[in-house]
């Protein structure tokens, strides 16, 4: 349901109707910016601004640092299983060598 | 590409496999049967099988399809509608592509359009706004569905018709919400749910709050969800946690893109555009309560169902389909009597079956029919 | 308006106060009738939009059961098909 | 009709009309005038001039390149007929060249016939044919007979064109779809799904821009290197309509065997897959122009891949997967994301999708 992409802002094409044209991957295209703008962000500050876009409206402001903080967690899950993984490799290498005899 | 291939991530995937599957082996729960987890929302459907999540998982993790595909749960009754508004001959039909297919009990779309209507793929209502500008002398009606998410570009359309003045414009409103038919879902005496991924995109226009009733009255956890196969996983990841700790609560994972308050702009637009309908047809899960909007009286010149006499007809299921039991997670799709046999993609009986988001169609196309099967018979021996 | 009175009109059932009995009784009652209307109206509208058609359906499959049946008896013994299909006809 | 013969030594005819009528194809001086002016002015070569109704062959000439004729046909339609990268006379030369050339045959000549609905402009009209010549001797083959109808209005879009092409396999040259075996390696010639997404581009109706340009190429060339370096090659086609997804099912299906890709290995342009992001389509299943599959035995694999690289129509050129033992008739992905799924044939067209 509901694909959306990000895109980022390249230009407002008409501040009164809220165009803007968005650049996915090189491809751009035409939306309407008018569900995020507010008086926190005036139109004119929207380039360069990260958005999701769907069926051609801009429906939200991807938010970086929540982006950068979910991969961090992941990030230090993988540090916490990697140690995890050291301190268990004596017990997992006599277990081995018991099998082994 | 930003915030896409972050979050395609194989390494990443691994990491939280292992932590999945280190977290099933500690969790007390009934071994007799997986834990099923219901993913509602179509677009995660469809990651799910893009990305083979599916058969990453631990075989005790069931991921059940849910709903959530404003496509496929379109009652025949209302393509035939659509189909007889753009038989009309003044009347440029424009729709999304997804819509084009979806059968009707005399045809689809993509029939009709053979047939010499003038049926338009547009990728925004605004396109379709922009058919109206440029010809004046044709009445333009946009196929108006999708859920929440799509809701307020629809609206927001109208209200820059009515702005510029447009009269040649109007909207075949089938906008439908996703939150009463959880609750529809929740209510079926036969569920076996344990947690619900959320629909991420859904959440960013009306934020996590509407879902608390699910966690509180329902006790089942919920995490709203990205679309990228590592949003999935996480959630599912964040979805044990929970049932773990024996914790309901509604958590999101979407934080980059679903803000806790929703978009409130949007949703300003669609209280200004549209009012509840009393209740609204679902293929597959039949009537659902105040599951469905219609458009306002004071934009009533640009709703296609006042502007032109609909048949208004209702057709039935076809009786051997088991959408509403695949929906709710009581059978997997394959083990649908029609399954692969009188439904496929090509000659769709079943709501799920219709858009390659549908759960049926998505095992058919990524190759769940040899799948399924194996998996049934090796179930019953 | 806010977001929240958009979301209070949008689902209203999360906004329901403590209801009294006879209240949703009569909620229930008015969806269910609702609901009935609409479709004896369908029924209704059904069949006098396709009257003609039902009717000339209804005839074709008489008469094309009058004719196996006169061959029917044209077959097995004399002619005494045409005799019962002039009582049927009658 | 077929071009009208006329004495040898005569003077061209030049067209004055600024749009094409229904005299254009009535058989008379109209007629002849815009064959001369448009066809044979372009495609000039021995062959062709003298205008009989067909073209003469001598077989001598046609046994130095091998010991078998092979002969095949296309209809080419397409919307908009100039597109960015190509146009459809471009289309219509390549998609028969690498018919031939797929199935390791030398292209030698074409035929080529036209529908022209009355009131396409005449400058339109040279340009495709001018287009057709320029691509036709890029591809080192001759344009030797042909047929031109005009029809009402209405009753085409614009232009058809419908090439025949007759080409030559050398000896020994053996290429089978039923050929594939395990372990065998399958090949591409570069990034996909760059016809299929100009195209869709180009007809507006998404309203997308994008810098994309069909892949539209002539390959014997890039072919003839490819057998050079693997003569034991299995298997190859062009990876038209349906993709690469399509034909791959073709293989699997024909030789009952099973093949598993990469989808990291899969070379794709960003802007191909922004677009298909945004569109939700998937670019397995775009149309190619100027791409092959090649299906070639392990050993060869290598060789087959760098004799590609260095052909300009092959830079990108890329090992994308393996054919296994697997269940036959099946092809899975190994996704980017590490997960196993089935690409299986298309079910109709590919529509964009909001959901």
């Amino acid at each position: 349901m509901c694909l959306g992409i990000p895109g980022c802002i390249v230009s407002i094409d008409n501040a009164d109707d809220l165009v803007a044209t968005v650049d996915v991957s090189g491809v751009r295209r035409q939306i309407n910016i008018s569900c995020v703008v507010d008086e926190a962000h005036p139109v004119e500050s929207c380039v360069g601004d990260w958005v999701l876009v769907h069926v051609g409206f801009a429906m939200s402001r991807i938010n970086e640092v929540e982006a950068a903080e979910t991969l961090r967690l992941l990030r230090e899950l993988g540090d916490l299983q990697a140690e995890l993984e050291n301190m268990q490799r004596p017990t997992d290498v006599v277990a081995a060598e018991e099998q082994g005899l | 590409m930003r915030y896409v291939d972050e979050f395609r991530d194989r390494a990443k995937a691994d990491v939280l496999i292992k932590a999945i599957e280190q977290l099933l082996a500690r969790m007390k729960r009934d071994e007799t049967r997986p834990l099923q987890i219901m993913e509602v929302c179509g677009g995660h459907t469809h990651s799910i099988f893009r990305y083979g999540v599916e058969g990453m998982l631990p075989k005790s993790i069931e991921l059940v399809h849910g709903p959530g595909c404003p496509v496929c749960v379109l009652p025949m009754g209302r393509v035939d509608d659509g189909v007889a508004i753009a038989e009309r001959p003044e009347v440029i039909f424009a729709t999304f592509g997804d819509a084009m297919r979806v059968p009707g009990s005399r045809k689809s779309l993509l029939q009709a359009k053979a047939d010499g209507c003038d049926v338009r793929m547009v990728y925004s209502p605004m396109d379709a706004l922009a058919l109206a500008r440029r010809n004046p002398e044709r009445e333009v009606v946009f196929f108006g569905i999708g859920f929440e998410t799509t809701m307020p570009s629809t609206a927001l359309t109208v209200l820059q018709a009515e702005r510029e003045g447009i009269e040649n414009f109007s909207i075949f409103c089938n906008h439908i919400t996703i939150v009463p038919t959880i609750k529809a879902i929740l209510d079926s005496p036969d569920l076996r749910l344990d947690g619900f991924l959320g629909p991420g995109h859904v959440s960013m226009v009306i934020g996590d709050a509407p879902y608390e009733f699910i966690a509180r009255y329902y006790k089942r956890p919920m995490v709203i969800a990205g679309f990228e196969p590592l949003d999935i996983l996480q959630s599912i990841w964040m979805l044990l946690k929970q049932i773990d700790e024996g914790r309901c609560e509604i958590e999101n994972q979407y934080t980059r893109v679903a803000a806790r308050e929703g978009n409130s702009i949007a949703l300003q637009a669609v209280a200004r555009v549209y009012e509840l309908r009393e209740f609204f047809e679902w293929r597959g899960l039949g009537s659902i309560d105040h599951s469905g909007v219609k458009i306002r009286d004071a934009y009533g010149r640009f709703d296609a169902e006042r502007k032109f006499a609909v048949p208004n007809a209702r057709i039935a299921d076809p009786k051997s389909c088991q959408c509403g039991e695949v929906l709710k997670g009581v059978i997997k799709p394959w083990q649908c009597k029609v399954f692969g046999r009188a439904c496929t993609p090509e000659t769709p009986l079943g709501a799920l079956m219709v858009s390659s988001e549908g759960a049926c169609a998505a095992y058919y196309q990524y190759g769940g029919v040899k799948r399924g099967r194996d998996e049934a018979e090796a179930s019953v021996a | 308006m806010t977001g929240n009175s958009a979301l209070e009109g949008l689902y209203p059932f999360l906004h329901d106060k403590e209801q009294d009995p006879a209240a949703r009784d009569a909620g229930l009652l008015h969806s269910i009738e609702a609901k009935a209307r609409e479709s004896r109206e369908a029924n209704a509208r059904f069949f006098a939009q396709q009257a003609g058609v039902l009717i000339d359906a209804a005839k074709a499959h008489a008469a094309a059961y009058h004719i196996l049946w006169d061959l029917v008896h044209t077959l097995l013994a004399d002619n005494r098909g045409s005799a019962i299909s002039k009582d049927v006809a009658a | 009709m077929n071009m009208i013969s006329f004495p040898s030594r005569r003077s061209r005819g030049k067209v004055h009309a600024p749009t094409v009528t229904l005299a254009h194809g009535g058989g008379g001086k109209a007629m002849k005038d815009l064959i001369d002016d448009l066809f044979v002015g372009a495609f000039d070569n021995p062959l062709l001039a003298p205008l009989d109704d067909q073209a003469r062959i001598d077989l001598s000439s046609l046994a130095q390149y091998g010991d078998r004729l092979a002969f095949t046909t296309d209809s080419f339609v397409v919307d908009p007929l100039i597109f960015p990268g190509g146009d459809i006379g471009k289309l219509a030369v390549c998609g028969t060249v690498n018919d031939l050339a797929v199935g390791g045959a030398v292209p030698l000549y074409l035929s080529c016939a036209v529908i022209i609905e009355e009131g396409v402009p005449m400058d339109f009209l040279r340009r495709i044919a001018q287009s057709m010549a320029v691509t036709a001797q890029e591809a080192g083959v001759t344009i030797v007979t042909g047929d031109t109808k005009v029809v009402n209005k209405g009753a085409c879009d614009q232009m058809f064109i419908t090439t025949t092409g007759v080409g030559v396999v050398a000896a020994g040259v053996e290429l089978g779809a039923h050929r594939a075996r395990p372990g065998d390696a399958v090949l591409v010639n570069g990034l996909l799904g760059d016809h299929g997404a100009a195209i869709l581009g180009a007809r507006g109706d998404m309203a997308l821009r994008a810098p994309i340009e069909s892949d539209c190429a002539p390959l014997q060339g890039l072919i003839a290197r490819l057998l050079e370096a693997a003569p034991n090659t299995r298997f190859m086609r062009d990876a038209t309509r349906g993709g690469i997804a399509t034909v791959l099912n073709e293989i699997a299906e024909a030789s009952q065997i099973a093949i598993e890709i990469d989808e990291a290995a899969t070379p794709l342009r960003d802007e191909v897959r922004g677009f298909c992001e945004i569109l939700g389509l998937d670019p397995l299943y775009l149309a190619n122009e100027g791409k092959i599959v090649a299906i070639a035995p392990p050993d060869e694999a290598a060789a087959a891949v760098d004799a590609m690289r260095a052909h300009p129509l092959g830079r990108q050129a890329a090992l994308i997967g393996h054919v296994t033992a697997g269940e036959p008739g099946r092809v899975a992905m190994r996704t980017i994301f590490g997960g196993r799924r089935i690409v299986d044939m298309l079910v109709g067209e590919q529509l964009p999708r909001i959901c």
